[in-house]
């Protein structure tokens, strides 16, 4: 498949480097024949494999967002601790992994030196997925980094402990699109506009095609309209609900609004399917308001909800775990996040959510 | 950290906290690169203004690929003139997330070189992403890379760079070759990836076991899972051991999804044709069970997030299928699988219709048919309850069985 | 018994084995009635060709009335005279399907006289059915029965007659007095069942208990419950009784759907808290269990059967009402409750849509804001999880709250 | 309410006879004052009060469609053993009260002698719900009374007994109408088309309103069209699913077909709300000929489900629950049933019953 384009030595088409070439030796020797793990602190676990070989993994947190500076911070550790191999983790934490027990304490006195927390393992808050932000993405309802900073300031602790009931996933997507994939997260944030798209009706024409315009609505909102003698499109404000699908598909139609972008909470999401089948997160609070550089209501709210998960759910239960043993009632109950209309599903599958049953806690 | 020529009260109040500050990593860029340094004057700008500052539209790209740069132009560039263009490369992760600090170091120099000393590791799909290069600096960033052995992602309607969980690297639950797979589909699909011709995106993701730590399950089309057939193997010894640390028919026992559980007098016992393989007695007691023998894997397909229809996870397509035999032919059957999914939603699919959404709207009957896989038990929850059943044939008056789908 | 003059070699198969035969009845009531026995010529025809005999359409009914009454025309009177008319009457059952010899006797005489001398003791909706009238005879057969004190149900676009379980007439269980509720509820809607003006049916049903012997939940537009507030009543000593004959552990404590319930040391503790009121341990131990004292009722809405956007059961309106008291107010919460329903749909609903289409055709919120009813947790199983969220304000410039609706 | 037309003397409007004049003395003595039951064996139970009085219960299993001669058969019995006091139950069962204990054998033995059986209580196969079928309705797919009359033959020994592991719940309806409202039972047999309706273009100007016949179809398979210069409808047959609603609404619009009107087992369904939730009966056979008198294809396919049943499920456990423990892939493969495309739901909200997990027997 690689075509290497021999003339002008240009080179495409090479797909990634070889991950055999990137692996420790203690792990090429035995790829596969790990036998068993044991977390030896929060942060520090064990593989034991077949061979007998033992490897230490140390997981560092990262702001994902890095300078150069910072991959050759981690590069010289590597080279100090690990036989200048390191990897990252699919939560963007950084593992340093060991052949030598007796290197666990320094390296970690050094990340620390650095500033870099130790943690994220086992039942620990882990680090939060995110995506762009204002820093970086067009459609954003909201800072990405900023949220993170402040949520993981404020719940430090739980990342490098090991103090929840089970493990607790927290996502965070700017807008709808979800790039972090909060869809099924134990705790995910979420960016929302809430003021329909503004028709710069002039431009609709020259930026847009005005037909995908309106396939993009999940609610058939957006029409074709003629205005001031130009093809353009308007938009049913009653139906909107301000996916801003349609700005991604007509750059005409913008959606971001200073007093109306904010954030809504969902909760009780899982992937793995340990126990229980995974699950999407759902709805707990349906706005609240950007408020940077540190986002009190959203920090109150995260709070709220892992403070009631703290003291509420059994060890070993997941966020989703605990709210189906009490009860969504109790939830709203004991978090004081208020129930309203917007909680019931009125979308596509909206009709498959409702309480078919007299099961009620009274 | 010196800072930076902006007035940047409120980012400043977040180089604060025990987390590390991306903040300062902005500032530690920004050292080196005059632009990061104009990009924090306009995140400054989007907190106090509440939105953000970037335009929409606007290309950049490298020749004869369609897919793996995000062009990226600030709304300010008169206040900021190092953002009008700010644009992002995707660059193909190593399979696992291993690296040497020697690319390491080399991935650090172009981006100082050639973009704006600023990385993501990793972009939520799983690539390196490296940000702050102009279009004229585009060919040059990517050449270097590819010098370096990294390719660019996807982008765009294309299949996007697959990724997977550290499996049999460091994990003893893997059923699979997690890294073999992901290196080897992304080498197949290079020119899927670089040259947008899909509807719409399309996504691989790899999990050794169904823990599924790439998340697989709910953000990529086509989720490969590893799993066994065979019975969990338990060590009774170890099983002893964890008895004196915790409630093993309160913790394990009682949480098994199926009940198919029993630890009486000390001995644990599983009744494996009702174990639904969810991992959690394993998660619970590593050291005293493992998976089984015969293993192998299982695609399910169709996760995607909310637009347009929805968020979807995915679903039960291949309950179970040899990957680890068919790593040896190459993985033909499952190249054969996804060519199948993508004839299908090349022929039927509309624009920016995800594979999901589609299997939605025709049916998933009609779509297995298609990809001639059977309907299996395994793929659904529970058989239909409403009777509106689509019947392809019937009967006419001179006996005879008449096909009306021909 | 004697037969009937059609030959009949199919029906009479039928008239074979131990379960009784309705074929039987049909010769019985044919005895007396040469329509009925044209109608079992009719019904050995459609077992030869396989299908039904009858016309679609045609009229019946009594005067002032738009209901009660389905016309029924056969497609071959010419060979089954008989049954050129063969309509039906729906009838007021007596509430708890209690009846006395005497009355049941005169029924049977009006059914002889004035119809084929058949019955569906009762219909599936609960009405008693007389089957084999004319136009001609309606009215009298109408007035006869009202001299007995029955009227007609429903039919067409109307309100049905309601119907209920035993209750606590012959239940221990019956949070409620589900036959006087549903008496009420008949006299009080007389108008809305005789006269059709709703969009469609209409269908109320009340059920003491969860246990819902009238199936009130999967077959009735509305349906109220009975349903305790408080903690299960414990007699542990009969607990202890139970405890000889089965293992409660395996079949109550362990099958309780919130796992509140814990039985150690012969005693059995609930967390009525936690207890969803699903009857199963009450229903294992009737003689150690019993609801609490503080009863009342949930009120479930929109079941219904498939056509036309498939099947609904009854989702929860009200988790908790004081029946019992509003039963000494004449049910006034219920009546008004029932008419804002009826008004909402009447104000929004197309024509054969039913409540519960409705409703999820304009949202559940919107129903609910109509009614002036809250939103409740209880109300859904979970939470939206898709963030399509239709929010109905927005803030604008001068940092005023604005409602677009108004 | 009650309008009594003075006049003519005509009555009308006065609703059912009231229940308390049709009560049992028994019954109102001790009204609301029922402290428990005990099922004395199959078909009979007694009902204890607070005053200590005793209620026997008799049920007996009717035909539903009773001659006026079987009323008064049955009053008869209620004269001379329950004061002339009796009542159905909500399946279409008699019952007959009795506040003398030693009145219960001599009872089941005139009702045995008139040919009814006693039971259909507690752990047995109930009576089967049914509708009209082709006895009394235009638009069914199949006879009812006829395939309850051949299934109860088939079952007796279940009804009279109480030897399954728990209630099972049969209904009929005979056809998508639903009447016998089988939608939540544990085992449903519907009465299923499956050729599209024909139209008879002529007649439907006169006949039927089109819009609303158009509106009747859940699957927008109903098009106006006009055919020789009349104004009528076209059928897509590709997406015709057969419901017959179009029929309902249009009589120009038959459905019924010898060859291809035939039935559909459901199982799985339930309404109580003990131990779980209420659930829609789910499809087993999507297909089975009309084969009068006896069915032998439905017989054989619902003897297959309860012998299944009986074996396999646990002491307690109600169709619903067995299935569930077990898994659907299992219940296809102990009853050898197909499992074809049309399992898979594909109307409406069918998106909501996939497996969106990676659970498996495997
Ligand atoms: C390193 C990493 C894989 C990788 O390729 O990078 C990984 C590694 C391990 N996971 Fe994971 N998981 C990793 C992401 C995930 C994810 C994906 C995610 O979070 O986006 C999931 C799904 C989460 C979800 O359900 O939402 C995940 C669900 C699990 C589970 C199931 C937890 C549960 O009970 O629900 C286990 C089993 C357990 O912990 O008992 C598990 C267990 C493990 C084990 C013990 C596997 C092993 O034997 O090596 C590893 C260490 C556990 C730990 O961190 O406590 N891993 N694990 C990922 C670390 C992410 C991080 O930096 O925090
Ligand atoms: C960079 C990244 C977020 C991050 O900070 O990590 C990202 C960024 C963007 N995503 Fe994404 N998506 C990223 C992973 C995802 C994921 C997660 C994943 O792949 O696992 C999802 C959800 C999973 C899924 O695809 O279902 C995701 C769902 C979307 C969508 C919605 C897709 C859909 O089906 O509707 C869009 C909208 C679109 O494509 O038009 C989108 C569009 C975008 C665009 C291209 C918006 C745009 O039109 O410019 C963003 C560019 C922002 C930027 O500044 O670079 N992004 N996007 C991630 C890619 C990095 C990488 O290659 O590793
Ligand atoms: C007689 C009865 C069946 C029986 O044998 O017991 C019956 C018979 C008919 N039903 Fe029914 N329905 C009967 C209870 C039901 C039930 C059960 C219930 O009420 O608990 C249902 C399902 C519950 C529900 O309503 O959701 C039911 C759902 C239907 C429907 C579908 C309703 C819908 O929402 O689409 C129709 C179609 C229609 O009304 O156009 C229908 C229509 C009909 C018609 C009127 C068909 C017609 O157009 O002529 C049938 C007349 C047949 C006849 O020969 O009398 N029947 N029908 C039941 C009424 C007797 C009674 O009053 O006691
Ligand atoms: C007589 C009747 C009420 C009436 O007003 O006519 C009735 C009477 C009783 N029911 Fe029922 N149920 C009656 C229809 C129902 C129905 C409705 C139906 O079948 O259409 C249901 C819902 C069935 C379903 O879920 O599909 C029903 C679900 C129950 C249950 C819950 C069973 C379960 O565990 O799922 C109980 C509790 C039990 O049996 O343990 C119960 C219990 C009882 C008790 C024990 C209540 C009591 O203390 O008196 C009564 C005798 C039980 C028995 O028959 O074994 N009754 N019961 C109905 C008899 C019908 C018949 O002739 O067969
Ligand atoms: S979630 Fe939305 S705003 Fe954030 S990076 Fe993705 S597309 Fe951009
Ligand atoms: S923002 Fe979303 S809902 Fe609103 S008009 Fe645009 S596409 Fe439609
Ligand atoms: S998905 Fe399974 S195999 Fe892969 S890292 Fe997680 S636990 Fe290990
Ligand atoms: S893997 Fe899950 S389903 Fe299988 S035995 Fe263990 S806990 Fe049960
Ligand atoms: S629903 Fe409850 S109260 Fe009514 S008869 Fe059944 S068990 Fe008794
Ligand atoms: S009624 Fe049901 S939920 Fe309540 S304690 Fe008993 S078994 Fe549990
Ligand atoms: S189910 Fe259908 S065929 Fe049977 S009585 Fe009801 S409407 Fe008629
Ligand atoms: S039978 Fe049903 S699906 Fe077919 S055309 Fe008529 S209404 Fe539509």
């Amino acid at each position: 498949m690689p075509d290497v384009d021999k003339g002008t030595v240009r080179i495409t088409d090479i797909g990634p480097p070889n991950y055999e070439n990137f692996l420790p030796p203690i792990i090429k020797k035995n790829y596969g024949k790990w036998l068993y793990h044991e977390i030896l602190k929060p942060g520090v676990m064990v593989h034991v494999s077949e061979t007998k070989d033992k490897l230490y993994t140390v997981r560092v947190g990262s702001t994902r967002i890095v300078s150069s500076d910072f991959v050759r911070d981690i590069s010289n550790l590597a080279d100090k601790y690990c036989n200048g191999y390191l990897r990252f983790t699919t939560r963007n934490n950084l593992e340093f992994l060991l052949d030598k027990e007796e290197n666990i304490e320094p390296l970690i006195k050094e990340v620390q030196a650095l500033g870099f927390p130790v943690g994220g393992m086992d039942h620990s808050l882990g680090n939060i997925v995110h995506t762009q932000g204002w820093l970086h993405c067009h459609t954003s309802a909201s800072d990405a980094s900023g949220v993170v900073k402040a949520l993981m300031d404020e719940f430090y602790d739980y990342f490098v402990g090991d103090k929840l009931p089970a493990k607790v996933r927290m996502a965070f997507a700017c807008c709808l699109n979800m790039c972090g994939s909060v869809g099924a997260s134990d705790i995910a944030i979420v960016g929302m506009h809430r003021r329909p798209p503004t028709v710069m009706a002039d431009r609709v024409k020259d930026l847009c095609e005005i037909p995908s315009t309106i396939a993009a609505c999940p609610v058939d909102a957006v029409r074709p309209k003629t205005i001031n003698g130009k093809p353009s499109v308007e938009i049913d404000e009653d139906r909107c609900v301000f996916c801003g699908n349609c700005y991604t598909v007509c750059p005409a139609l913008p959606i971001a609004d200073p007093l109306n972008d904010g954030l809504a909470i969902f909760v009780g999401g899982k992937v793995a399917n340990a126990r229980t089948k995974p699950t999407f997160s759902k709805l707990a609070v349906p706005w609240l308001p950007n408020n940077p550089p540190r986002w009190p209501e959203v920090i109150e709210a995260v709070r709220t909800i892992l403070e009631a998960y703290k003291d509420g759910a059994r060890r070993g239960e997941r966020v989703s775990e605990w709210i189906e043993r009490i009860g969504w009632p109790k939830f709203f109950k004991i978090t004081g996040f208020e129930f309203t209309k917007y909680h019931i599903d009125d979308f596509r599958l909206g009709e498959a959510t409702m309480n078919y049953s007299n099961y009620a806690r009274l | 950290m010196a800072g930076t020529k902006h007035k940047t009260p409120l980012l400043d109040d977040l180089k604060e906290g025990k987390w590390p500050s991306f903040v300062k990593e902005l500032e530690r860029a920004a050292q080196k690169s005059p632009r990061t340094d104009d990009l924090i004057g306009l995140l400054e700008k989007s907190y106090r203004d509440h939105i953000p500052h970037w335009k929409h539209g606007g290309m950049a790209g490298v020749k004869g690929y369609g897919a793996g740069i995000v062009g990226r132009f600030s709304d300010s560039p008169e206040d900021f003139p190092g953002t009008q263009e700010y644009h992002t490369a995707r660059i193909n992760q190593i399979e696992g997330f291993f690296y040497t600090s020697d690319v390491l170091r080399k991935l650090a120099d172009i981006c100082d070189e050639h973009a704006g000393g600023l990385f993501n590791f990793h972009g939520s799909t799983g690539d390196i992403q490296i940000l702050g290069f102009k279009q004229k600096e585009a060919e040059e960033l990517f050449q270097k890379c590819a010098q370096l052995g990294f390719d660019l992602g996807g982008s765009g309607s294309a299949l996007r760079t697959p990724s997977c969980c550290v499996g049999p690297a460091r994990c003893e639950w893997a059923n699979y070759d997690t890294l073999h797979v992901t290196d080897n589909l992304t080498r197949e699909f290079q020119n899927e990836m670089h040259r947008p011709t899909f509807n719409y995106k399309f996504k691989i993701k790899c999990a050794g076991c169904p823990n599924d730590c790439i998340a697989s399950g709910a953000r990529s089309d086509l989720s490969i899972v590893g799993v066994w057939k065979d019975n969990i193997r338990i060590d009774q010894d170890q099983v002893a051991e964890y008895a004196k640390k915790f409630d093993i028919k309160k913790y394990v026992v009682d949480k098994c999804p199926t009940h198919c559980m029993d630890y009486t007098d000390d001995k644990l016992t599983i009744d494996d044709s009702n174990c639904v393989k969810c991992m959690h007695c394993i998660n619970s007691m590593p050291k005293a069970l493992r998976p089984g023998l015969q293993k192998g894997a299982q695609i399910r397909i169709g996760a995607k997030v909310p637009m347009v229809q929805g968020p979807r996870l995915g679903f039960i397509l291949v309950p179970f299928y040899d990957i680890n035999k068919d790593k040896e032919e190459d993985y033909t059957f499952l190249k054969d699988l996804i060519q199948k999914i993508w004839d299908f939603w090349d022929e039927y699919g509309t624009s920016r219709e995800r594979i999901g959404e589609l299997i939605q709207r025709v049916g998933v009957g009609n779509f297995l048919e298609a990809i001639e896989l059977e309907p299996l038990p395994e793929m659904v929850e529970h058989p239909r309850a409403n009777p509106f059943i689509k019947f392809e044939e019937y009967l006419v008056a001179d006996e005879e069985e008449e096909s009306k789908e021909g």
